[in-house]
């Protein structure tokens, strides 16, 4: 019983990075319609942002810091200017394949003109484990559950309380009626692009300890990040949350209790059950075909 | 001799040498520069590339240049036999690697095909029993490393049961299939047996696996980022027992990745950079001062293979494939005669081979040598 | 099921809609709320009424493009109701869209063909069928009818937006419907076109024999072409007749002024 | 371009890769033919991606049970010939199964069950040993006699190969040219007002669907008897978006896209890789680099793929 409780209790972290993923994930699909396949390469480069800024002699949060300031203006700005902006009205095929492209050329960049290796990257919490009620606890695992609940309670917050989150909520889900209201939603689509980059960082931050800093290491947390934001619903910001922790927990389980080899296919395996049963998503809504 | 026939023999000799002099022996490197093997190939590849540099400053071998040329097998086996085919087209008089058994066993049947000898960073047991006399290894291969671990695991630890993580490629499988063989002949019994992925990042359940199951012990056989995971996983689980490995685990990128996590973690390795021995310390300290990191395993056996290809040569005096290779099986090289082979090393029938090799522990984040067991075949 | 396919003028004298009672409402929003109205056989239907009178929401919802909240749609003696685009057009039921739909990759001839070829012989048989699926000619004709000849091979996506609305149109005449829902036909046309295309469907009318509902803003066209006339505001009928009638109607004057 | 200058130039290309081959290296024939066996898988993919507009992300993984199949069935001593239809009829059953759920959903989501899908198979590939060989793959694959010629010699397969694409290649055009490839363009470019026409998009969807995966089973048929030895690596979903790459750089729904495409993506690196020009060499490093940036520019400026070049211009000057 106590492994259980432990299993579940570490695979809830490891599925609130992949949360946190799959809503920066959502929340781009939601306001501009971009479907982003350099998502997991989006949470590679700041991961070796932050560990150029630390071999410069940078401490950890101040690397951090400058990381974010990068990511919003090279993985916001840029990437909304440069790819989705003059891509979005071709339709959604032609920007993932675009996004394919970034990913490839993102690895390549930092394989090429890095390294290709594995590169340490130290953890933000320390290492070591407490006991509660016979139930070992991480202090890792509870240190990634509480700064991921603590950025996902702040963005509601910022989206629910604020001005403009609700102007952007109002965008996400009616551009034209937004405009028509007066809101600029260009400028609200623009801090969506904004949010993802540093919610990027703050995965990267979180999951660069366990995965180490490597070119590809994008690959697993992007795949991750879809699935989970499919299965929580992709029209629905609370369905991402719900995926990427579903998913984390059955990794968990299934690598217990059943096969570790079959642990990478439990994703897709959620994901076939989830569209059969609920195509829209387990919290998603069902969206009428447009003419 | 007259001093002028001399003197005209000297220039007869030099001219007739002379296009010779001009014809740079070519050797091929098949090494993962990407993919999974990324790290092994990349070192494999350097230590080849710095003990050409030595040999080509020297004089080369039999007087003719070595030139070097590597290609990236992406670590993919399709591509690594194109790369071989190029290389025999390009008329290379030796391949070397890949490292990655996967790899090795599809471009061995080239090189085999064409009768080029093909030395690899291999260490799947399998690569030298196909009856193959174009292949030789760099290192001991699974079927000669694992019963010394067994035997360490047994004698050194006192374990009386152990529990196997392993990594589900070609080299984790072979590895896992020897271990048991060998533990089982030890009398050891095999606690949980943890499949892990090529790539895996998340070891919490295969760690929780092993901390339930209870054995005496861990024999981690992984690639260098999984070891380093899988260690990171150990320690922030709070895993207390002896934590075992062959190679990889004490290697020097595995210190590196996983940090104090790496503490305590022993491992039987053929080779390493850290042993004590002279050559290997000189080796250690031009090939650090070349790339500015240390070598692992695979950097020695890159370095090695190449000294192997001079000392041979040089031994049959020509520049021949087949008679390299014939010559080859069941040679001896002494680091007495040739301190670029670093240790004494001897090469069986089946391009297996065979010296000695060390027990090692990560103490402060370096690799110590706390033993050095004799060579398979001096007992 | 394909070999019934859409009538071929033969049994058009049986068709006949008849929408009873239609709702569609989005929350509280009652886009459609209540219509009712009959098609006879033959029959040309004007629907008329402001924007956001939930013209194009009843069309769809006619037309299973959307699932009506309640009502009825019966046609030919059976109900219809919410079945699919695909179920409909088996039963002879065409349509154009508001917006351009045409096949903007294929050439003008070939969106013709591919409008009516699901209705020859089998699915696995139209893949040994001939290229044009025996449609060439009639494809041709109907060309020639919209003249559309000079462009006929070109790829519909790049002609001008006129003609875009001419192929949309040809297309939902190639497989001889017996019904035909017609959305704002005229909209984007070149005014000196519209009369052509009226004439156009009146011929078509002739000749097919089917019958036609036809949204519209344009009020001459619409007068023109239709015998009877419903004019919607707020998702309800408030006028229905002759158009003559129904353009005198007050409350639709009222309705469009007040807009 | 009229027909007959079509095939004149078809012709005459063929002829120079059959030339071509007697003068070329050993390495070299083994990568036309590796070329080649990826256009099968490519061309099939066309059909769907391309021609059918579904866009596909898991052709690596019939092209691996293509393989898988062969590997097994030659080694039984199965004949070639006989190989070739069960693995494009697996391939298309499978493509249908896997097509139902993906058509509950909304229509990119049959990307990501079917890039999933690769992810499982790989999964498969690897851990079901007794039946793949797991990660040892499997080794030993012969190469066909055709009439009683021996095709093991890497010309003689190159030839086979070559001839084995035209005739798929002359299957994939008489399909185009059936009323069936209407109703995949119809699909593509508008599939609501197809439906409303009474093309049944439910079916095409899946036929395209299955289509193009019994063109990937039987690449990779020819890929498992080149190669001779086959592991789960090459089939990972990786390959898969390569192969989606090549159409779309190619030029997704051309006919000759995918052989263009291909080319670029298998036969260009490697022949950097063989350069010794010092800008080349750095493109050997930098290449994939250079192509994911090449890739974002086409979306921008040539969503067409290269070969819609002279389409682009036609209509820069033209009417509209």
């Amino acid at each position: 019983m106590n492994e259980l409780i432990q299993l579940i209790v570490s695979g809830t972290a490891t599925g609130a990075i992949y949360a946190l993923a799959a809503l920066g994930f959502t929340l781009l699909w939601q306001a501009s319609g971009t479907i982003n396949f350099a998502q997991g390469d989006f949470v590679m480069l700041p991961a070796f942002t932050m560990l150029f800024c630390m071999i410069a002699g940078a401490p950890l949060w101040l690397a951090f810091l400058a990381t974010c300031v990068a990511a919003m203006l090279v993985l916001g700005v840029g990437f909304k200017k440069v790819i989705v902006d003059p891509l979005i009205r071709h339709g959604v095929i032609p920007l993932v394949i675009a996004t394919l492209g970034v990913s490839m050329a993102l690895k390549t960049i930092v394989r090429a003109g890095y390294s290709a290796e594995a590169h340490q990257f130290p953890a933000i919490f320390p290492a070591g484990q407490f006991t509660i009620a016979g139930v070992n606890v991480s202090w890792a695992d509870l240190g990634t559950l509480v700064l991921a609940a603590v950025i996902v309670i702040a963005l509601q917050t910022f989206v629910t309380r604020t001005l403009t989150g609700r102007a952007m909520q109002a965008v996400a889900q009616n551009t034209d009626a937004a405009r028509v209201l007066g809101i600029d939603a260009k400028r609200m689509v623009l801090y969506t692009f904004l949010i993802n980059a540093i919610l990027a960082v703050v995965t990267a931050l979180l999951i660069t300890p366990t995965y180490l800093a490597k070119f590809d290491m994008g690959d697993s947390i992007g795949l991750k990040a879809f699935f989970a934001a499919i299965i929580g619903g992709f029209n629905q910001t609370r369905g991402a949350l719900l995926g990427g922790v579903l998913i984390g927990v059955l990794e968990n389980l299934v690598g217990f209790y059943w096969s570790p080899a079959y642990k990478e296919g439990v994703a897709l395996m959620l994901f076939l059950v989830v569209i059969l049963w609920r195509p829209e998503g387990l919290l998603g809504k069902v969206e009428e075909r447009k003419v | 001799m007259k001093r002028s026939t001399r003197l005209i023999a000297a220039i007869g000799f030099a001219l007739a040498a002379a296009p010779v002099f001009a014809q740079p022996i070519k050797i091929a490197g098949l090494v993962e520069l990407s993919g999974t093997g990324a790290t092994s190939g990349t070192n494999f590849d350097n230590g080849a590339k710095l003990a050409a540099k030595e040999i080509n400053a020297a004089g080369g071998i039999l007087g003719r240049q070595i030139d070097y040329t590597s290609g990236d097998t992406q670590s993919n086996p399709a591509v690594s036999k194109a790369l071989a085919q190029k290389a025999i087209d390009d008329g290379a008089y030796v391949v070397m690697g890949p490292v990655f058994s996967g790899s090795i066993l599809v471009s061995m049947e080239e090189t085999r095909r064409a009768g080029v000898p093909n030395f690899t960073g291999g260490e799947a047991a399998s690569i030298t029993q196909k009856g193959n006399p174009y292949i030789f290894r760099t290192s001991f291969t699974q079927a000669a490393a694992m019963p010394k671990v067994a035997r360490y695991i047994k004698n050194g630890l006192k374990a009386q049961s152990v529990d196997i993580m392993w990594v589900n490629n070609d080299f984790g499988k072979g590895g896992r299939d020897m271990i048991v063989k060998a533990l089982a002949a030890e009398g050891v019994k095999v606690g949980a047996d943890i499949s892990t992925d090529p790539g895996q990042v998340d070891f919490s359940s295969a760690v929780l696996k092993a901390k339930q199951s209870g054995g005496d012990a861990l024999f981690v056989y992984t690639n260098e980022e999984e070891s380093a995971r899988a260690l990171r996983e150990l320690r922030k689980q709070g895993y207390a027992k002896p934590i075992i490995g062959e190679t990889t685990l004490t290697g020097q990128k595995v210190i590196e990745l996983a940090g104090e996590a790496a503490n305590g973690a022993i491992a039987h390795v053929g080779l390493t950079a850290d042993a004590p021995i002279d050559t290997v310390r000189k080796f250690d300290k031009a090939f650090q001062q070349a790339y500015g990191t240390r070598s692992d395993h695979n950097g020695i056996k890159g370095y090695t293979a190449m000294y192997f290809i001079k000392v041979m040569t040089e031994r049959i005096g020509k520049v021949d494939g087949k008679a390299f290779a014939a010559a080859m099986h069941g040679a001896k090289m002494t680091v007495k005669d040739n301190p670029g082979v670093l240790m004494d090393v001897t090469f069986d029938q089946h391009g297996d081979l065979d010296r000695e090799s060390f027990l090692t522990k990560v103490v402060n984040g370096k690799q110590v040598v706390v033993e050095t067991l004799p060579p398979l075949g001096a007992k | 099921m394909s070999a019934a396919g859409p009538s071929h003028g033969d049994n058009a004298g049986k068709a006949f809609l008849e929408v009873r009672e239609v709702r569609k409402h989005y929350g509280a929003i009652k886009a459609v709320d209540g219509v009712s109205f009959k098609v006879g056989p033959g029959e040309i239907v004007g629907v008329i009424g402001p924007n956001g009178s939930g013209k194009t929401t009843l069309f769809n919802s006619i037309l299973g493009q959307i699932r009506p909240t309640s009502g009825s749609v019966e046609f030919c003696g059976e109900d219809i109701t919410a079945m699919s685009p695909l179920e409909l057009s088996r039963r002879g039921v065409g349509r154009t869209f508001q917006t351009l739909q045409v096949f903007g990759q294929l050439p003008v001839r070939d969106n013709l063909i591919v409008a009516a070829q699901e209705f020859q012989g089998s699915l696995p048989g139209r893949l040994f069928a001939a290229p044009d699926a025996g449609l060439g000619e009639r494809a041709d004709r109907m060309i020639e009818l919209f003249r559309l000849k000079h462009v006929a091979q070109l790829p519909a996506g790049r002609l001008s937006y006129g003609q875009q609305k001419l192929i949309d149109i040809a297309m939902a005449f190639m497989p001889n419907p017996r019904l035909v829902l017609l959305d704002e036909p005229c909209a984007g046309v070149n005014p000196s076109l519209v009369d052509q295309l009226r004439e156009l469907l009146v011929e078509l009318n002739r000749s097919q024999g089917g019958s036609f509902v036809v949204i519209e803003h344009n009020m001459d066209f619409i007068m023109k072409l239709c015998p009877h006339v419903i004019c919607m505001v707020e998702g309800k009928v408030l006028s229905e007749g002759k158009p003559a009638d129904v353009q005198a109607n007050p409350a639709v004057l009222e309705a469009y002024l007040g807009n | 371009m009229n027909a007959r200058v079509h095939l004149l130039a078809l012709a005459a290309a063929l002829a120079a890769l059959a030339i071509v081959a007697l003068y070329l290296k050993r390495s070299e024939v083994y990568l036309l033919t590796l070329w080649a066996v990826y256009v099968m898988a490519t061309m099939g993919l066309n059909l769907t991606a391309g021609y059918a507009g579904q866009m596909s992300l898991g052709q690596a993984a019939f092209f691996g049970i293509g393989a898988y199949l062969a590997a097994i069935l030659l080694k039984l001593g199965w004949p070639f010939l006989a190989v070739l239809p069960v693995a494009a009829l697996v391939c298309f059953v499978v493509g249908l199964a896997l097509g139902f759920p993906a058509l509950r959903v909304q229509h990119h989501y049959l990307a990501f069950a079917t890039l999933g899908f690769n992810v499982l198979v790989y999964l498969a590939m690897r851990n079901e040993e007794q039946i793949t060989g797991g990660t040892f793959g499997i080794s030993g694959i012969p190469r066909p006699t055709f009439l009683g010629i021996d095709l093991g010699g890497h010309v003689a397969y190159w030839y086979w190969t070559l001839g084995s694409l035209v005739v798929l290649g002359g299957i994939l055009w008489w399909l185009l040219r059936s009323p069936w490839g209407r109703a995949f363009a119809a699909l593509r470019d508008n599939p609501i007002r197809a439906e409303s026409l009474g093309v049944n998009i439910t079916a095409y969807t899946l036929l395209a669907f299955a289509i193009g995966a019994a063109f990937a089973g039987v690449g990779g048929v020819y890929y498992a008897s080149l190669v001779e030895f086959i592991e789960p690596g090459p089939f990972h979903f990786s390959t898969s978006l390569m192969m989606l790459l090549a159409v779309i750089v190619g030029g997704s729904g051309k006919f000759y896209g995918p052989a263009l495409g291909t080319a670029i993506v298998i036969l260009l690196p490697e022949f950097l890789r063989g350069s010794s020009t010092p800008w080349l060499k750095f493109m050997q490093v930098w290449y994939l680099a250079v192509f994911g940036i090449a890739v974002v520019a086409l979306m921008i400026w040539l969503p067409g793929g290269l070969l819609s070049i002279r389409e682009r211009l036609d209509r820069k000057g033209g009417p509209q």
